[in-house]
């Protein structure tokens, strides 16, 4: 019952939660990521996420898969395309029978995406534009 | 062979880029081609990886003939 | 915004989810429980939570104050009663600036509730009626 | 004074235990109390806490007349 895509569409976080609760399961840890208006002094407008859809997707399942290989429940939802102030950009859920395998694992999860899945933001800051992974 | 591009590059070069590459390259020989035409570009390069049909190349050696898409992935910032 | 409380009525994740997501904060991280019908060979039926509600709601204040001040914000919702099978006994979130302290305050306010907040679970087992907490 | 009682001893004794306590009196004195006249959940009684005034009770004393409630507290098992 794993869920793992790149989509273009707003995240349905009700949805993809009430997808992880299930009577096998105890316990379930979600992260969910939107955009921020203020890092540090830096003011966010909107980011622009572009991805290379067909690897990112596979990147994400081989990360799921070393989770779903434990015998959890694995949600993972990035979404691409312009997203504005609040909206949701990643949607991370792992589902356990016990509650500390589900931080660890939802943590792992977002945490080894941000570093392998191949999905860039540009981010359209009062100041100037940004790309994201790169130094100044 | 033609190279994906993504993020800043694809969108200051292209979407894509034409490369000359022998029968027989490394990774690293795809993001050397890709600066020599755009010199500009080597800091990012150099920050880089090479994905060969959407995997993650290491330094082992490639035949053209197996590969069917090559992409330069810069540094991620997904989540 | 943020919410803490003991209800016998069934808990809205969808709610409690969205009130969390602002654009002052860029990463959430939430805790469900719910009812699990296997505890390695033992299986529940139902369970029936009781509570100390005015000392368990302070009780939850208490940890919520020590995230809360850290500049986060923290919902805490626990369902008393009768609860069946995948039925959410309790929901926690925190939304940071950082995804890292999100995790880290959310883990640390449900290990601390099911360590000091006065509810009690009657769990109604198939072979047997067990209470939560005691040993056997 | 009232005591109240939750979980499993609410169930097998009631939900609240009259006792008589000095005007200064020990957390401790609360729980020995109880043992006295229900025995049998002496090991209960020595997993459990003393709540004065909705608030866990350390070893302090108390006066009876500073104290609205007295609750004993089980071993929790929320979540």
């Amino acid at each position: 019952m794993s869920l793992i895509k790149i989509t273009d569409q707003p995240i349905n976080t009700d949805e993809l939660t009430k997808s992880l609760i299930h009577p096998e399961f105890g316990g379930i840890d979600i992260f969910i990521g939107n955009i921020r208006k203020f890092t540090d002094e830096i003011e966010t407008e909107k980011i622009e996420y572009t991805t290379y859809k067909q690897m990112a997707e596979k990147e994400m399942q081989k990360l799921a898969d070393q989770v779903l290989a434990k015998g959890m429940d694995v949600v993972m939802v990035h979404r691409v395309g312009e997203l504005n102030l609040s909206d949701v950009a990643v949607f991370i859920g792992v589902a356990a029978p016990h509650r500390a395998e589900a931080f660890e694992n939802c943590q792992f999860l977002i945490d080894q995406l941000k570093r392998t899945v191949p999905i860039w933001k540009k981010e359209y800051d009062r100041d100037k534009i940004r790309w994201g992974g790169l130094g100044e | 062979m033609k190279v994906k591009l993504f993020s800043i590059l694809a969108e200051e070069i292209g979407a894509t880029v034409d490369l000359n590459l022998n029968d027989n390259f490394y990774a690293r020989d795809v993001k050397n081609s890709i600066k020599k035409s755009y010199p500009e570009f080597s800091d990012i390069l150099d920050q880089s990886l090479v994905a060969v049909n959407e995997e993650y190349a290491d330094d082992e050696e490639f035949k053209l003939s197996d590969v069917t898409e090559i992409a330069i992935i810069p540094p991620v910032s997904g989540g």
